[in-house]
């Protein structure tokens, strides 16, 4: 019995950050609330992060670029959920509902 | 799960039900608490989950019959209890009491409340989250156990007094080992003291936690450890002195703080009075009877409408009696002290958060059958 | 290919158990009802997530994942849903044309771009490295080559908290309580 | 189907149920759970002085969901049963019920004609295993009531039984 | 700032003292009375159920069937019976039912008998599994006693 | 023995070590409350009670399990395996001894840390899927709590690593050798607050795996049994197997950064087979007398105030292991023959 | 000293019962309204005025012996502190408890209890409060009587926060209506509880 080394190939990584990218797309467009929208930005990180990882390990010159990267895009996310989940409780707050779009309506 | 704190869209609070099972209510007390995060908005017990129609059987029962009742309302300080209705059906009745009986009386009586301010002072620690003070203090009590079970024969719900006296007489034993069990909590104290008043932990919990007014305790009518903890200096046993307390020398220990902190010490040191009263009245103890001469068999009182208080553990036991003649009561009303107490719980925890309202809900010392009675 | 029964292949079906989770964590963190569903969802994804860092040679980074992610990111989302989730009403589907059939072939158009892009790329592999991509590398190019955005970073965290802190407070006084 | 026999299975899980009752019998927590007086004397038992902890039936539960024994200490009022009630069936199977004390055996002391607000018994509306009368019964009858609960689901009695004088 | 530190300090060393006492009766000796295996003796008081008080000669109940100590029941537990019998003073007890399961131990009828016929029992650990074992037909635990 | 067979064999090892620990810690605890509270504890099952812990874990493991009306199904199951599993994976890189652990990761600090953050994750859904107020309170407060120590906690890690150089927890137990006072504690020459700085480990490692003081999650006399309060039978059980192993971990990773893991006190150390044992011996003895004073502690001390605990790591424990930081950086350089 | 002074200060309230005029009724509702005061002066059982130089005696007695002497009303009477437990006896109609309550408000009163007693022979419902002092020992209370059928009293929960739930719980045995009582639902009884179990005439 043998099986192929899944783990060694670059396209699997790259067809798997395209597949949680997709996800991602379609479940920010998809959800109705921000926190929903919130966590499938963070799948799109998650994608983008996953191919800088493979880049980084199959065909940088300098395999600590794709690291240094994916460390940022930590930071940035960890730095945007938490901005991004105190402006839904300020949001909800003020017009009790994290509904995109009653939001929306309720503007002004 | 979702929603589960939205009763209502336009509010941030929600409700939350302390009990009937809680275990930090001591028994069924259940508390509606209207909460915002862990901050309490509003609080209101909710009482009943333990009314034992106590002044209905006084109107079914005969006087003596409704002696084993006291005990049951209150049965941490049984014997105050006990106390309270037989002095005031005495009262009623015009009976005199041997002065050897009254020594008895206050003896077992400061005993009984030495038990009751450790159990509470376990159980207040309990509360806080220390299990081991509680196991300490029931060591201490135990041996008070065992001494009030070999003068009254039960443990828990005494019924020991009569309308005249007290059942039966103490001997030697009971005092060599009343004195040998002051010797010992004597030596304990400063263990309590070093183990759970000076920590830390409990300091910060305690100090400025539940803070009751002078004019707060007064409106809401708040007696015992209670009043005297937010400064008031009131103990029936100084203020209309019965029995033969006005023969000792004894103080009130009153803070002026007003907080749980404040509670706490008090009862701390009212340990050390009942000693010191205990003490006393070994001294001084008097040959004689413990039955009046002519022994009471039956008690009718004359008509009219009487009152008697007692310092009971908790604070003012008043009993109100009013008679038609008959051998048992027309109306039995108890005053008891936690009622009072407890009412004013709802305002005080106002703006405090869970467990600083349950530290404050502690230092109140609850007794929940005798606040549902 | 390699043998089923070597370390090699016990790794490879491990591999495929990883990719499931991550998979699976992300269908359930888009597509559940409930959002603290799909913040569980999340976090699953974000294990097989760091699952794959570990097999792309840096244990480092699949750490930093699991502490970060979800240590600190999903436990901030499950705080914001406890704090501003009313009503358990269906959270996915309803009137808007992006939703149902078109945001999902949408999605999956976007998939089969990228991953078309991805196979018909003929990636080529570099002749040498610069060093071994090793912590210790990691670290000394976060301090030299990087530093300014490493600098940034902590400044935009620093700012993050400072915001979120401001904007979550505000409001707050009226209800009362807070102290 | 109806009155067929029923066949006697044909593996025997006798020694695993005596194993499984053991378990059980040696690791009865009880639930925190005191209405009244007797609730005093259940605290007492678990003290220093009489130690329920050697049975291994110390582990007091406050929630309802971790608890193999209820142990009904105190009058039942009638606003308290259906809260007593949830209770109950909150907890999960195997279980049991031990009413101590003569108020939650009968009423107790606080029984007459045309009383108004208790319920006359815990068996009333729970299947009570072990009854401990008394007012409040001592500790060493509570210690006494788990043992014989020991026994009830065990079938034996592994401790000497005392004869009081 | 200077009484932050001190707080810290005094607060660390009240920490301290805490676990010096709990550590020093970690190694004194337990104080349990271990039930079953020993047991103490209950005082000459001890309130149990109540028991009749067999006549010294005979070994027949002293009671003469006054029905005081039913009338001064508080929870009416008692029930007794008794007959005219030949050749014997007053009546003879038949019957005497104790419902301990209503009983408050409170000593109205011990108090009651004028002929000192009952006392307190010194049963101090009853438990059993059916209620029905604690409504004593004291005659009978009398005559099993002697 | 071939590599990955030997972390399978160790991985086997190490969950029936996590069970057993669990359960004869939990005797441990009875045990020890009882004599500290001058009584017996568990005595008459099996000698010396030794085998009430097996009672209870039959009796937990045929209790009914069923899912509380409210409960969300999916997390309420989940949440004990993501506070237990973790916990377990941990052990993995603990060195037992010199040669006893089942992989010497170069960033095994790292690892615990973050492990130890999924645990949090655990304890809020689980907390927030049983569907009981008392249970999302009880979370609520102790991821804050967890958030709150996790920095004290790791300035002070740094601080280690900053002296040693290394996450590797073997290599800082292999710079601690020699005599007991080479072991980081008595250390002064690299900070003089290195005691200090070992008693804020410890109170971290204490409010992280929410041991009393500091046991909010589950607060028996405030929130009924906390986030468990909903978890019947084995439920429950694992939660606990989870919290015991995370004591386990916590106290292990004080006696590795601080108290010299396990060397001896004496520089004596056998080679070979009896080596591992003499490690095994000292590390255990090290990590048992720590756990054994987390216990001793739980059972003296009144439960801390859900605000004065953030109070403590805010204003105590947080600027003193900063200047600890700062002060070890200090020594560090002024004094680099150290 | 106190008690002179609190003396003083209720017998105010006495001021313009007197001005009003009994007016004559029919012989029922003369026991259950315009009687109240006078007759239940020294204690509640009405056979026990016998003491006191039966004021019950008739409508024009009890008048003139207010015209007679204004400093003593009748209601308001000391009582033998050592056989009753209590200094000041005060009897007034039920609107004039809030005064009352004010008044003892002012002087630092607090509140011990309220409680009720159902006199039905007389079908009358007699509510009673307790109040003490801190600082000097000195019991006051104060009873008021009403009408069985319809018995209703002005609250003093606005006065006495203590008393809110003495009132519920009067509420709760006896029914007593306290008109403007913000929450006066069953505290001990079961929230839906209808009976009054402390009536006399109550079956379970």
């Amino acid at each position: 019995m043998s099986i192929p080394a899944f783990g060694d190939s670059l396209i699997i990584y790259l067809i798997i950050a395209a597949l949680l990218f997709g996800i991602g797309f379609y479940g920010l467009v998809h959800r109705r609330t921000f926190i929903g929208m919130l966590i499938a930005g963070e799948l799109i990180l998650a994608g983008a992060s996953i191919n800088f990882m493979a880049f980084n390990r199959f065909l940088a010159p300098d395999p600590t670029v794709g690291q240094v990267f994916t460390l940022f895009i930590m930071g940035i996310a960890a730095a945007e959920a938490a901005i991004a989940l105190s402006i839904i409780i300020a949001v909800y707050r003020n017009f009790r509902s994290i509904d995109a779009d009653d939001v929306a309506e309720l503007k002004g | 799960m979702n929603g589960l704190f939205q009763q209502d869209v336009n509010q941030e609070t929600f409700i939350l039900n302390l009990g009937p099972q809680h275990p930090a209510t001591h028994g069924v007390l259940r508390v509606k608490l209207e909460m915002d995060g862990e901050y309490i908005v509003d609080a209101e017990p909710v009482l009943g989950y333990i009314h034992r129609m106590h002044e209905k059987m006084g109107e079914n029962r005969t006087w003596a019959q409704f002696l084993p009742n006291c005990g049951r309302m209150d049965y941490l300080s049984a014997l105050s209890y006990n106390h309270g209705y037989v002095a005031a059906v005495e009262r009623a009745a015009g009976i005199e009491v041997p002065e050897r009986a009254e020594y008895l009386r206050v003896i077992t009586v400061e005993l009984n409340r030495i038990s009751s301010h450790l159990l509470w002072f376990g159980a207040f620690v309990l509360d806080l989250g220390g299990f081991t003070p509680l196991l300490y203090a029931f060591d201490d009590r135990e041996q008070i156990l065992d001494l009030l079970e070999s003068v009254t024969g039960s443990r828990l719900t005494y019924c020991y007094f009569r309308f005249g006296g007290v059942y039966n007489d103490i001997d030697d034993s009971f005092i060599t080992g009343t004195r040998e069990f002051i010797k010992r909590l004597r030596k304990r104290m400063p263990m309590y003291d070093a183990l759970v008043t000076k920590n830390i932990i409990l300091i910060k919990r305690l100090k400025d936690i539940g803070p009751i007014s002078k004019d707060m305790a007064r409106r809401y009518g708040a007696t015992g450890p209670v009043a005297r903890g937010s400064g008031i200096d009131f103990d029936v046993r100084k203020h209309e002195p019965y029995s033969v307390y006005s023969e000792f020398d004894f103080d009130i220990p009153v803070y002026e703080e007003g907080d749980s902190m404040a509670r706490y010490m008090v009862r701390m040191d009212e340990i050390e009075q009942s000693m010191r009263i205990i003490e006393q009245a070994l001294d001084k103890l008097p040959e004689g009877e413990i039955q009046p001469k002519k022994a009471v068999k039956l008690v009718k009182p004359e008509k009219g409408d009487y009152y008697h208080a007692v310092e009971a553990a908790r604070g003012s036991f008043g009993v109100r009696i009013v008679s038609d003649g008959t051998n048992s009561a027309y109306r039995l009303k108890l005053r008891s002290p936690t009622y009072s107490n407890l009412s004013l719980f709802g305002e005080a925890s106002r703006g405090m958060l869970l467990p600083d309202a349950l530290a404050l809900m502690g230092s109140l010392d609850l007794v929940i059958p005798e606040i549902d009675r | 290919m390699v043998p089923l029964f070597s370390a090699e292949g016990l790794s490879s079906l491990v591999f495929i158990f990883i990719v499931i989770t991550t998979v699976l964590g992300a269908v359930i963190a888009t597509h559940s009802e409930r959002l603290i569903r799909a913040v569980t969802g999340l976090a699953i994804c974000f294990i097989g997530v760091a699952g794959l860092y570990y097999y792309l040679n840096s244990p480092f980074l699949a750490l930093m994942e699991m502490l970060i992610y979800v240590g600190a990111v999903c436990v901030t989302i499950v705080f914001a849903v406890m704090l501003a989730d009313p009503n358990p009403k269906s959270e996915v589907g309803k009137g808007s044309i992006f939703t149902g059939p078109l945001s999902f072939s949408l999605g999956i158009l976007l998939f089969w771009g990228l991953s078309a892009l991805a196979g018909k790329t003929a990636w080529i592999p570099s002749s040498g490295t610069i060093n071994d991509g090793s912590l210790e590398e990691v670290g000394r190019s976060l301090l030299t080559n990087y530093s300014m955005a490493f600098e940034l970073i902590s400044l935009v965290l620093l700012l993050a908290i400072i915001g979120a802190l401001v904007l979550a407070r505000r409001g707050r006084t009226q209800t009362g309580g807070e102290s | 189907m109806g009155t067929q026999d029923v066949q006697p299975p044909i593996i025997h899980f006798a020694s695993l149920d005596k194993i499984l009752s053991l378990g059980r019998a040696n690791s009865l927590w009880p639930m925190t759970f005191g209405l009244a007086c007797c609730a005093i004397e259940m605290m007492a038992t678990g003290a220093s002085r009489f130690d329920l902890a050697r049975f291994g039936a110390e582990v007091f539960r406050p929630s309802p969901r971790q608890c193999d024994v209820m142990i009904v200490a105190g009058t039942i009022s009638k606003k308290m049963e259906p809260a007593v009630k949830t209770l109950y069936d909150q907890m999960p199977e195997p279980k049991w019920v031990i009413a101590m004390g003569n108020c939650a055996i009968s009423g107790g002391p606080f029984v007459f004609e045309g009383q108004y607000g208790i319920v006359e018994g815990a068996d009333k509306f729970l299947p009570v295993d072990i009854y401990i009368p008394g007012c409040p019964p001592r500790p060493e009858a509570l210690i006494e009531g788990i043992l014989e609960l020991e026994e009830k689901v065990t079938g034996f009695r592994r401790w000497p039984r005392v004869e009081a004088k | 700032m200077s009484g932050y530190f001190k707080e810290l300090i005094s607060g660390t060393k009240s920490l301290f003292i805490g676990l010096g006492i709990t550590g020093k009766y970690f190694f004194e000796p337990v104080v349990t009375m271990q039930y079953p295996m020993e047991h103490v003796e209950m005082t000459p008081r001890f309130r149990g159920h109540i028991e009749l008080i067999p006549d010294e000669e005979t070994g027949e109940p002293k009671c003469v069937v006054c029905g005081m100590c039913q009338k001064g029941c508080p929870s009416k537990c008692i029930s007794l019976e008794g007959e005219k019998r030949e050749g014997v003073k007053g009546k003879v007890l038949t019957k005497y039912i104790l419902n301990f399961t209503t009983c408050s131990l409170c000593g109205q009828c011990v108090e009651s008998c004028k002929f000192g016929a009952i006392r307190f029992s010194k049963d101090y650990n009853l438990a059993g599994p059916r209620k029905e074992d604690f409504i004593f037909d004291l005659i009978k635990r009398l005559k099993e006693k002697s | 023995m071939p590599e990955p067979f030997r972390v399978i064999l160790f991985i086997i090892f190490v969950m029936a070590f996590a069970g057993l620990n669990a359960a004869y810690l939990v005797w441990c605890e009875r045990k020890g409350a009882g004599h500290i509270q001058r009584r017996i504890g568990p005595k008459e099952v099996g000698p010396f009670g030794l085998l009430q812990p097996i009672a209870d874990g039959i009796k937990l493991m045929t209790k009914q399990l069923f899912l509380p009306k409210g409960a969300d199904p999916l997390l309420f199951m989940a949440a004990p395996l993501m506070v237990m599993v973790p916990a377990i994976m941990s052990f993995m890189v603990i060195p037992f001894s010199e040669t006893f652990v089942a992989r010497e990761v170069n960033i095994g600090l790292l690892m615990i840390f973050a492990f130890a953050s999924v645990n949090v994750l655990g304890l809020l859904l689980g907390g927030w899927g049983s569907g009981n107020k008392y249970a999302v309170i009880a979370a609520a407060r102790c991821v804050s709590q967890n958030i709150a120590y996790e920095i004290p906690m790791l300035v002070t890690t740094i601080t280690m690593v900053m002296v040693t150089n290394t996450m590797n927890l073997n290599e800082i137990v292999r710079a601690q050798a020699g005599w007991f006072f080479h072991w980081h504690i008595f250390r002064l020459d690299i900070s003089l607050l290195m005691p200090v700085a070992f008693l804020i480990f410890f109170v971290c490692s204490l409010a992280e795996t929410n041991r009393a003081p500091f046991d909010m999650a589950e607060a028996e006399s405030e929130l009924i049994a906390g986030a468990y309060t909903e978890y019947p039978g084995m439920g429950f059980g694992v939660f606990f197997m989870g919290e015991y192993a995370n004591i386990v971990i916590g106290c292990a990773l004080s006696v590795i950064l601080f108290l010299g893991g396990w060397q001896s006190p004496i520089p004596f150390h056998p080679v070979g087979f009896l080596g591992v044992i003499w490690g095994l011996f000292w590390f255990l003895t090290k990590l048992y007398a720590l756990i054994f004073t987390v216990i001793w502690i739980r059972w003296t001390y009144p439960r801390t105030q859900f605000y004065e605990l953030l109070n403590l790591s805010w204003k105590v424990l947080i600027p003193i292991s900063l200047f600890n930081l700062i002060l070890t950086a200090l020594q560090i350089k002024i004094f680099p023959w150290l | 000293m106190l008690l002179a002074k609190i003396k003083e200060a209720l017998n105010s309230l006495y001021e313009d019962i007197q001005e009003v005029p009994e007016a004559p009724a029919a012989a029922e509702a003369e026991v259950a309204a315009a009687e109240t005061a006078p007759e239940t002066e020294t204690a509640p059982a009405p056979e026990a005025q016998a003491e006191e130089g039966e004021p019950a005696a008739g409508e024009g007695e009890a008048e003139t012996e207010e015209a007679e002497e204004p400093a003593a009303p009748p209601g308001l009477k000391e009582t033998d502190y050592k056989a009753k437990g209590y200094h000041l006896d005060v009897d007034l109609p039920p609107e004039k408890v809030v005064a009352a309550a004010e008044i003892l408000n002012r002087e630092n009163f607090f509140i011990e209890a309220i409680t009720g007693v159902d006199w039905i022979d007389d079908q009358q419902l007699e509510v009673v409060y307790d109040f003490n002092h801190f600082d000097e020992l000195c019991r006051v209370v104060i009873r008021s009587r009403l009408d069985r059928s319809n018995p209703e009293i002005p609250t003093i929960s606005h006065i006495y926060q203590g008393a809110n739930w003495h009132e519920r719980e009067t509420h709760d045995f006896f029914g007593i209506t306290f008109t403007g009582h913000p929450n006066l639902e069953p505290l001990l009884l079961p929230e839906d509880a209808d009976f009054h179990p402390l009536l006399k005439d109550f079956k379970a």
